[in-house]
């Protein structure tokens, strides 16, 4: 009986024994080591755990997770789950609330954004193990030549400013504008707007504000000002133009800090520069991204798990993940912390993090991006009038999101 | 016999060039990018960067590929011997013999190819559960001839039904039974079909994706695909161990290929009736 | 070693109507006894054959061996050596092993295996082919293969679908001599199809004629040539043919242009008006000048060397009417000649009911 | 001994076994048949068919993700989905739920397109591989390549080469003062890509499976047809294609069957898009079962949708078939 | 039509050493002229056949049609029709498809196509069988088929392998004079091979004889018979077989037993201290008692109707010789007799030489 795993890994957590299998979905090739260290300090800590690490490849991590979650056999202990899947799990049952445990502990040093996607129905699933969000990324160099000194604050400056890059530095492409609608929610919430309302209860993609969003990321991916690519590469080549100098400016995250710096106009690393998302007239952020580390429900070692969660997200740990790989971290003080706050990358995207949006905790809002994508496309790629394209993505929705009407 | 002529055997070997060509060169430029050190060259056709066998040193030295690479050929081994074992069992019967339950399980063979995968793996998976069978070497290898089995069912009794069904009267006569005609006189008659049903299980289960993805958890038990997946991130793919794992993961589907085409060999039946 | 029975067997092969190839096939093959099987060709003599060996289903009656039901029995349990019509050689083998194979599964050891095919390519002069595989044979040596891998089995029952067809003749004989030799001394059952006149003649100890599937005679040869049962049978055995005519009865026996045959009242009480007569070309001969006989165009001259066929037309009744007349070799008739034919032994001239074609007594 | 018998006249039949009737039990008759196809019925049966029994059942229900039955760890969470007979279908096929029609006309023009060129160019190159010369051995590995290699690697190569800006394909088209061409990013050069990829993927099966088959043609046929006064193309048509029939049939059926399937390849090359324009009926399948909450009837419902379609497919394509030999199916 | 000729054209099938199926034959066949070809299995026959066809390589020498070279013309330019021996049909074309096939090629119309493969059947008594597919027929019918699809064709070139080795006797009779009376009208070079003497014999304008892939002797069948030029042309020509004994030369002729035969002066010269004797078995009678002859013990009878072959050994020297002598078929001797075997016509023996084979004048 688990119904005392809180109390004892609070109390006692000496005395927990058992194994806790993590499905970790982290880059094996880069960002793996520093968890794997940390699993082997967690082991040292307490003994009579094992820990099973398993990278799993993120690209289907969650379908594996619910058909294992959903069987009850080979469903891990803890997954790190992305931020856009944890209500979606949460709503189908498969994690464990932490409330009360001691996965929670510390808990108001989260960053209430991060935080935020781990709720559900007034509970707690989860707790942010990385965050990280969309920023404006602009090349500096072609920014002084086109005698920019400002990153624009919003669309309208963008549009100026890339006119501006264009006239003056010929070749280069003022904005790359992916055509992935993920990366278009920084319109739609400078437009006000979100894919769902959760008040009403309501997939909104055929919103207004989704309109005149849909329609600003189209301006801006006119000739003159920016471009955009409708194939399955378009990120690879949004980022390999940036990357390259072709691209003055793009949405993009921490993510791609690493890989951008590698690029021949960022040889020299202070070219980059990193702004908060520009907006619209309701305002400016991005989507708060990230994963969060969840407990399955089903678990046989729920005591042994929350102590692992709390050891992995302690001050500590997470220091040692943000300075290993430059990610962002989830508590507040951990930015403080030497070796944190004078990481380029962590620093450059504290300020676009504090304006950051929550997604909703609706489950399957997750996954509105993935369906309206192919519209986005047909709209950007011109084959399709903006507000058809709309009501098809809208009609599509239907049912996607329980209890929410379309 | 006319030897042909030259200009025929020319245009003979230059289709057979550019065709080889086309075949070839998207796997060379993989094998190219593979040599390519230099990151910022991997997309740009007409920068080499330097070259060099870092990649590779890289895949095998410090993932867990060889591990991978084991489990691959445990599994892809696995499925081939057992499924073109069964299904040539199956198909022997289907070709020789008249039985009630044939068609339909001709037809089932054919039904089970019709389902999208994404709508049986739930389901699968629960029975594999159910089973035990989860995590494990077998439980793959049964799930991956699921799929193997009934293409190779159909094209070995195919190939059977070219067979004159005389020899195996013959056989029958000279004492064999059914089974015995069957490993004796068919499947030695039958080795062009048998080659192409070994390789193309071979390669199916080398290269399968779905039901590994869902069935083996333990990173020890990921087979090529699921583990060279771990290399490819959301925003990022590290292409120089992808296409070095890449190259290093045909290497035994062409030794496969080099060991069975050999039986890709004509007439084996010849002289045996006549008709 | 074996007496083989069938039962009122019959098989239908599929097919709209259905292709009755043996149809209530009645016939007792005495232990140790050579029959040969002879009909037309399609009369179903492979489907026979092959009914036995359990390779063909018996869709109706049943088949013993021994006084057991081997109906469903398969293939394998019955002990029976066949020699294919299509000789069916394994192709991936050599000929010693296609000659072995057997052997070996029954386990024999290597050396009298190694002895028992020496000793059949022996017989069959294979000898110099047996490490090549069939299709670098001719047809006859394939057809030899096909025979050795019978005869090196010593079953209880040999069955043997036109074994030598394929084998000139000086081969043949040898072959057929060989056959005969060894069946005698291993007292195997022997089933034998042929279309050699002479092969049936000489090597069996009884010969059954089919016909479109139903047996129509079995006896010994000498009975079978000289008692026809009916107008088929005494037609088909011999050659050349019988000359079978249907001619008008007169009184006290049947007539045809010069010659007349006395009939007993019996027979032709029991015809009609007409009877079918048949006179074997060796009951015939050219007569000399002056002698009673037929008149014949001379049509078409065989010459066999001792022996000439001579084919021409007499008139019968109305209509021309075509014989074979056996002649002599050295003196054979010239084409268009008009020639006397007369009937050597009146007491070989058969008679046959015109409709039925069953015997009828001639005296 | 037996005298001489002829056959028995009516009414003077001798004593002779009564007729037989059959009443074996249907066990001692086909237990070797039913023996050799049992592990391929216990493999495929208790792996394939209780799945997809189960899913044409859950395609008449609103089972989703949400309200089927669950087990977690000790706790079973029983399911509430209920019946709904044919409404799933009937929203399908009324072509409510968008664009159902509209993909399976995709659907059938990449199938028809990728099995032709699949089976023209496979038979072509078998044909050559198949003549005795020099370097065939050479020529059989290289053009075999393409099914070594998986396809998740191959569609990543394709999508380097195939990229607008830098791909080695406009490179080349360059070469030749082609504009380039935004392969994955226009709808209809995306079809043509996504076809493309897949015959250059699916080819070299086709080409080993005939030449398979093609081994399996009498030689002696050909000197018939010779003899008959053939012209290669004559002997191709008279002697080549009925002889690889049993083949051929097979794999075109199979062929067909896998690419109206084929979704991996368009996912990898083009994720379905650009805006879905590649997308084939079995992406609505795989969307409904993974995407968000999963959907399961609503993806059994495209699943039965997409077996019945090619059901009806391979009964035709069967008959048609057997009308042209009777030797295929048994 | 067309006069073929082998220009000293061999085949060399690989093997180490390989196998010279055909050597160095050298044959002109006439334009219209029917040749038969013999010889015992294995010697070639169907490797000449291919060659002529195109279907097999010739390694040296070379082969014309009518003065042109065909060596390397492929096969379907040289309008050829063959019968296989193997029949090779089409096994998913029904009988009538098989016959009309080439024809269809040629853009024959419908209707002529369904009026020749309607005759072609009806000689060959396939009409029953025109929509079945070959897998549904008999041995027999299988080679039916195969010939009719070369009689449909009407080419300038007939070659026939065999062609009716499965047939009946009764069949086969009906069938060689329909081909032949084919031949006869449409004048078509035809070279036909037969392991059947009575084929051989009756059908053929001449005969060729090979062994091993050379050619022993080419000429009319009568001549054949009567001539042969050596002693393996003499043994396989005729059936049952030649009795060819070698025997010492004595003074004046040889000498065998009771029988002695006076030879020439320069035969008996020619020849060492011994000669090869051939007497047919037709040249040998039994002789009444009290005549001159040898003693043979009868040791197989074989009983043909009207004739009866009688194979004995006759003491020859300090060993046993077997001899074959034909006797009436109606008064057999019994077996374990002893006979007198008296020679009929002196004039039929003949003499070879003992080492070379060669033919011996007699007389
Ligand atoms: N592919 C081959 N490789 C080697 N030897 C062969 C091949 N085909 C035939 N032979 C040999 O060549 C010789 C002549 O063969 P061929 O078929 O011409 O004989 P044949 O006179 O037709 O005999 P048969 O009367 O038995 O049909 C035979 O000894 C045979 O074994
Ligand atoms: N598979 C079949 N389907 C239908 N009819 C068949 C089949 N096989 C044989 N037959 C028919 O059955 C009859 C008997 O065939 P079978 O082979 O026994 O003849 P056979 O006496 O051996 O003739 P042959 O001397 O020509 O070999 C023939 O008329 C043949 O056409
Ligand atoms: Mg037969
Ligand atoms: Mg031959």
């Amino acid at each position: 009986d688990q119904s005392d795993a809180a109390a004892k890994a609070a109390n006692d957590p000496q005395s927990v024994s058992g194994t806790v299998t993590w499905w970790d979905t982290s880059d094996a090739t880069n960002e793996s080591p520093a968890f794997k260290e940390l699993v082997k300090r967690f082991e040292k800590k307490y003994p009579k755990i094992d820990v099973e690490y398993v990278n799993v490849p993120f690209d289907g991590a969650d379908d594996k997770f619910k058909t294992a979650a959903q069987s009850g056999d080979g469903a891990p202990d803890v997954m790190r789950a992305d931020v856009g899947w944890t209500p979606t799990f949460a709503a189908l049952g498969y994690l464990q609330p932490l409330d009360g445990t001691p996965a929670l502990d510390g808990a108001d040093d989260y960053l209430p954004t991060p935080m935020k996607t781990n709720e559900y129905q007034g509970k707690t699933y989860g707790v942010p193990e990385v965050t990280d969000t969309l920023s404006l990324l602009y090349n500096k160099e072609l920014f002084a030549e086109a005698g920019v000194q400002e990153p624009p604050k919003t669309w309208d400056e963008v549009e100026t400013v890339a006119k501006k890059i264009e006239r003056k530095v010929p070749g280069t492409t003022g904005i790359f504008v992916n055509a992935d609608s993920y990366f278009l929610l920084p319109f739609v919430y400078g437009e006000g707007g979100d894919v769902v309302d959760t008040g009403s209860k309501r997939i909104t993609i055929d919103s207004p504000a989704m309109k005149s969003a849909v329609e600003t990321s189209k301006e801006l991916s006119a000739g003159g000002i920016g471009t955009t690519d409708t194939s399955a590469n378009k990120y690879t080549n949004m980022l390999d133009g940036f990357k390259s100098g072709d691209v003055a400016m793009m949405l993009n995250g921490p993510w791609s800090v690493s890989d951008i710096l590698t690029g021949s106009a960022y040889a020299d690393p202070d070219n980059l520069g990193v702004a908060t998302v520009p907006g619209g007239p309701e305002g400016r952020g991005g989507p708060v991204g990230g994963h969060n580390l969840t407990v399955y429900a089903g678990s046989p070692d729920l005591a042994a798990s929350y102590l692992f969660v709390k050891f992995m997200n302690s001050p500590e740990s997470q220091a040692l993940v943000a300075k290993e790989n430059s990610t962002l971290p989830t508590r507040e003080s951990v930015y403080d912390m030497p070796g944190v706050k004078d990481n380029q990358v962590v620093s450059q995207f504290q300020e676009p993090m504090e304006s950051a949006k929550p997604r909703p905790s609706a489950p399957g809002a997750g996954d509105l991006y993935d369906l309206f994508t192919p519209f986005y496309e047909q709209i950007m790629g011109g084959q399709t009038p903006v507000s058809d394209g709309l009501k098809q993505a809208q009609r599509k929705a239907k049912g996607a999101v329980p209890g929410f009407e379309s | 016999m006319s030897t042909r002529s030259r200009k025929a055997s020319a245009g003979l070997h230059i289709t057979l060039v550019f065709a080889s060509v086309i075949a070839v060169f998207p796997v060379a430029w993989v094998a190219l990018t593979s040599l390519k050190t230099d990151r910022a060259t991997w997309t740009r056709p007409e920068k080499l960067g330097t070259l060099g066998v870092s990649n590779y040193t890289q895949v095998l030295g410090e993932t867990r590929f060889l591990t991978w690479f084991g489990n691959s050929l445990v599994v892809a081994a696995g499925t081939t011997v057992l499924g073109v074992l069964i299904a040539a069992s199956a198909g022997y019967a289907a070709s020789r013999m008249r039985f009630p339950g044939k068609r339909p399980l001709m037809w089932t063979f054919l039904v089970t190819q019709m389902f999208p995968a994404a709508v049986l793996i739930v389901p699968l998976y629960n029975v594999m559960s159910d089973l035990g069978l989860l995590d494990s070497y077998g439980g793959l290898i049964l799930a991956q001839c699921t799929i193997a089995v009934p293409y190779c069912a159909w094209m070995l009794k195919g190939y059977f039904d070219t067979i004159p069904v005389s020899i195996d009267e013959a056989g029958r006569i000279d004492g064999l039974s059914p089974l015995g005609t069957f490993w004796r006189l068919i499947v030695p008659l039958a080795r062009p079909g048998i080659s192409v049903t070994v390789f193309y299980s071979f390669i199916t289960a080398w290269g399968e994706v779905a039901f590994a993805s869902v069935f083996m958890q333990s990173e020890g038990h990921y087979t090529l695909p699921i583990g060279m997946a771990t290399f490819v991130s959301d925003f990022k793919a590290e292409w120089g161990l992808l296409t070095a794992g890449s190259v290093l993961v045909m290497l035994p589907a062409a030794a496969v290929f080099f060991l069975v085409q050999r039986h890709l060999v004509a007439g084996l039946t010849a002289g045996g009736v006549k008709s | 070693m074996a007496e083989v029975s069938y039962r009122r067997a019959s098989r239908l092969y599929p097919g709209s109507p259905p292709v009755r190839a043996v149809d209530e096939l009645d016939l007792t093959v005495a232990d140790g006894e050579f029959l040969v099987l002879v009909g037309p060709s399609g009369s179903g003599k492979s489907t026979a054959l092959r009914m036995l060996a359990g390779l063909e289903e018996v869709d109706e009656g049943a088949i013993h061996i021994d006084d057991r039901d081997v109906t469903d029995v398969p293939p394998k349990n019955r002990d029976i050596a066949m020699v294919f019509q299509s000789y069916a050689l394994y192709p991936h083998m050599t000929v010693a092993e296609n000659m072995s194979f057997a052997l070996k599964l029954k386990g024999e050891s290597k050396s009298a295996i190694a002895e028992r095919v020496r000793h059949a390519a022996d017989l069959l002069e294979l000898t110099p082919y047996l490490d090549r595989k069939p299709k670098a044979l001719s047809g006859g040596q394939r057809q030899r293969v096909a025979m050795g891998r019978a005869i090196v089995r010593e079953p209880s029952v040999f069955l043997m679908d036109e074994p030598l067809s394929n084998l000139d003749a000086k081969l043949r004989i040898e072959t057929r001599a060989n056959i005969a030799s060894l069946q005698d001394r291993l007292g195997t059952t022997t089933i034998y199809v042929t279309h050699d006149q002479v092969e049936a003649m000489t090597m069996g100890h009884r010969v059954a004629v089919l016909k479109d599937g139903t047996l129509q005679q079995c006896d010994t040869p000498r009975n079978l040539y000289e008692r026809p049962v009916n107008a088929f049978v005494a037609g088909f055995i011999g050659s050349p043919a019988m000359n079978l005519k249907t001619v008008a009865v007169g009184d006290g026996g049947a007539h045809l242009d010069g010659l007349s045959v006395p009939l007993p009242r019996a027979t032709l009480a029991s015809s009609g008006d007409t009877l079918t007569l048949g006179v074997r070309p060796e009951s015939l001969r050219l007569a000399g000048a002056g002698e009673d006989g037929a008149a014949m165009t001379v049509e078409l001259v065989e010459e066999l060397g001792a022996d000439a066929y001579v084919h021409g037309t007499v008139r019968v009744g109305k209509q021309a009417e075509r014989f074979v007349v056996r002649a002599d070799g050295r003196t054979p008739p010239k084409l268009g000649e008009t020639v006397t034919v007369a009937i050597t032994r009146p007491e070989e001239v058969h008679a046959f009911h015109a409709d039925t074609g069953l015997r009828l007594p001639t005296g | 001994m037996t005298t001489f018998t002829t056959r028995p006249q009516a009414g003077v039949a001798p004593p002779v076994p009564p007729p037989r009737r059959r009443v074996r039990g249907l066990l001692t008759r086909h237990w070797y048949a039913w023996a050799m196809v049992t592990p391929v019925v216990v493999v495929i049966g208790a792996l394939v068919m209780f799945p997809l029994v189960k899913g044409i059942y859950l395609s008449l229900t609103d089972a989703t993700e949400m309200n089927s039955g669950r087990t977690i760890g000790v706790n079973e969470i029983p399911a509430t989905y209920s019946f709904v007979g044919f409404d799933n279908y009937i929203d399908v096929l009324s072509g409510a739920d968008g664009a159902f029609y509209s993909r399976l006309l995709w659907t059938v023009q990449w199938t028809v397109a990728c099995v032709t060129l699949h089976f023209t160019i496979g038979l072509g190159l078998a044909l050559l591989l198949n003549r005795a010369m020099r370097l065939r051995g050479l020529y059989r590995m290289l053009l075999i390549l393409p099914w070594a290699v998986p396809p998740f690697v191959a569609a990543f190569g394709w999508r380097l080469i195939l990229n607008e800006q830098g791909g080695v394909a406009n490179s080349v088209l360059g070469l030749f003062g082609i504009d380039a061409v935004n392969w994955l990013g226009e709808p209809l050069a995306a079809k043509i890509s996504v076809i493309m990829v897949n015959v250059w993927l699916g080819v070299p099966f086709m080409m080993v499976a005939l030449l398979g088959g093609l081994q399996t043609v009498p030689k002696d046929l050909y000197e018939a047809a010779e003899m008959d006064g053939a012209t290669a193309w004559q002997q191709f048509r008279a002697v080549t294609l009925p002889g690889l029939r049993p083949v051929s049939g097979t794999v075109i059926l199979l062929g067909t069957i896998w690419t109206f399937n084929q979704f991996p390849v368009i996912a990898l090359l083009t994720g379905g898009g650009p805006g879905g324009s590649t997308n084939i009926l079995v992406t609505e399948a795989y969307e409904r079962a993974f995407q968000g909450i999963r959907d399961y009837s609503g993806a059994a419902t495209y699943g039965a949708l997409i077996a019945s379609m090619l059901v009806v497919f391979a009964f035709f394509y069967k008959r048609w078939l057997a009308k042209q030999s009777e030797e295929v199916f048994g």
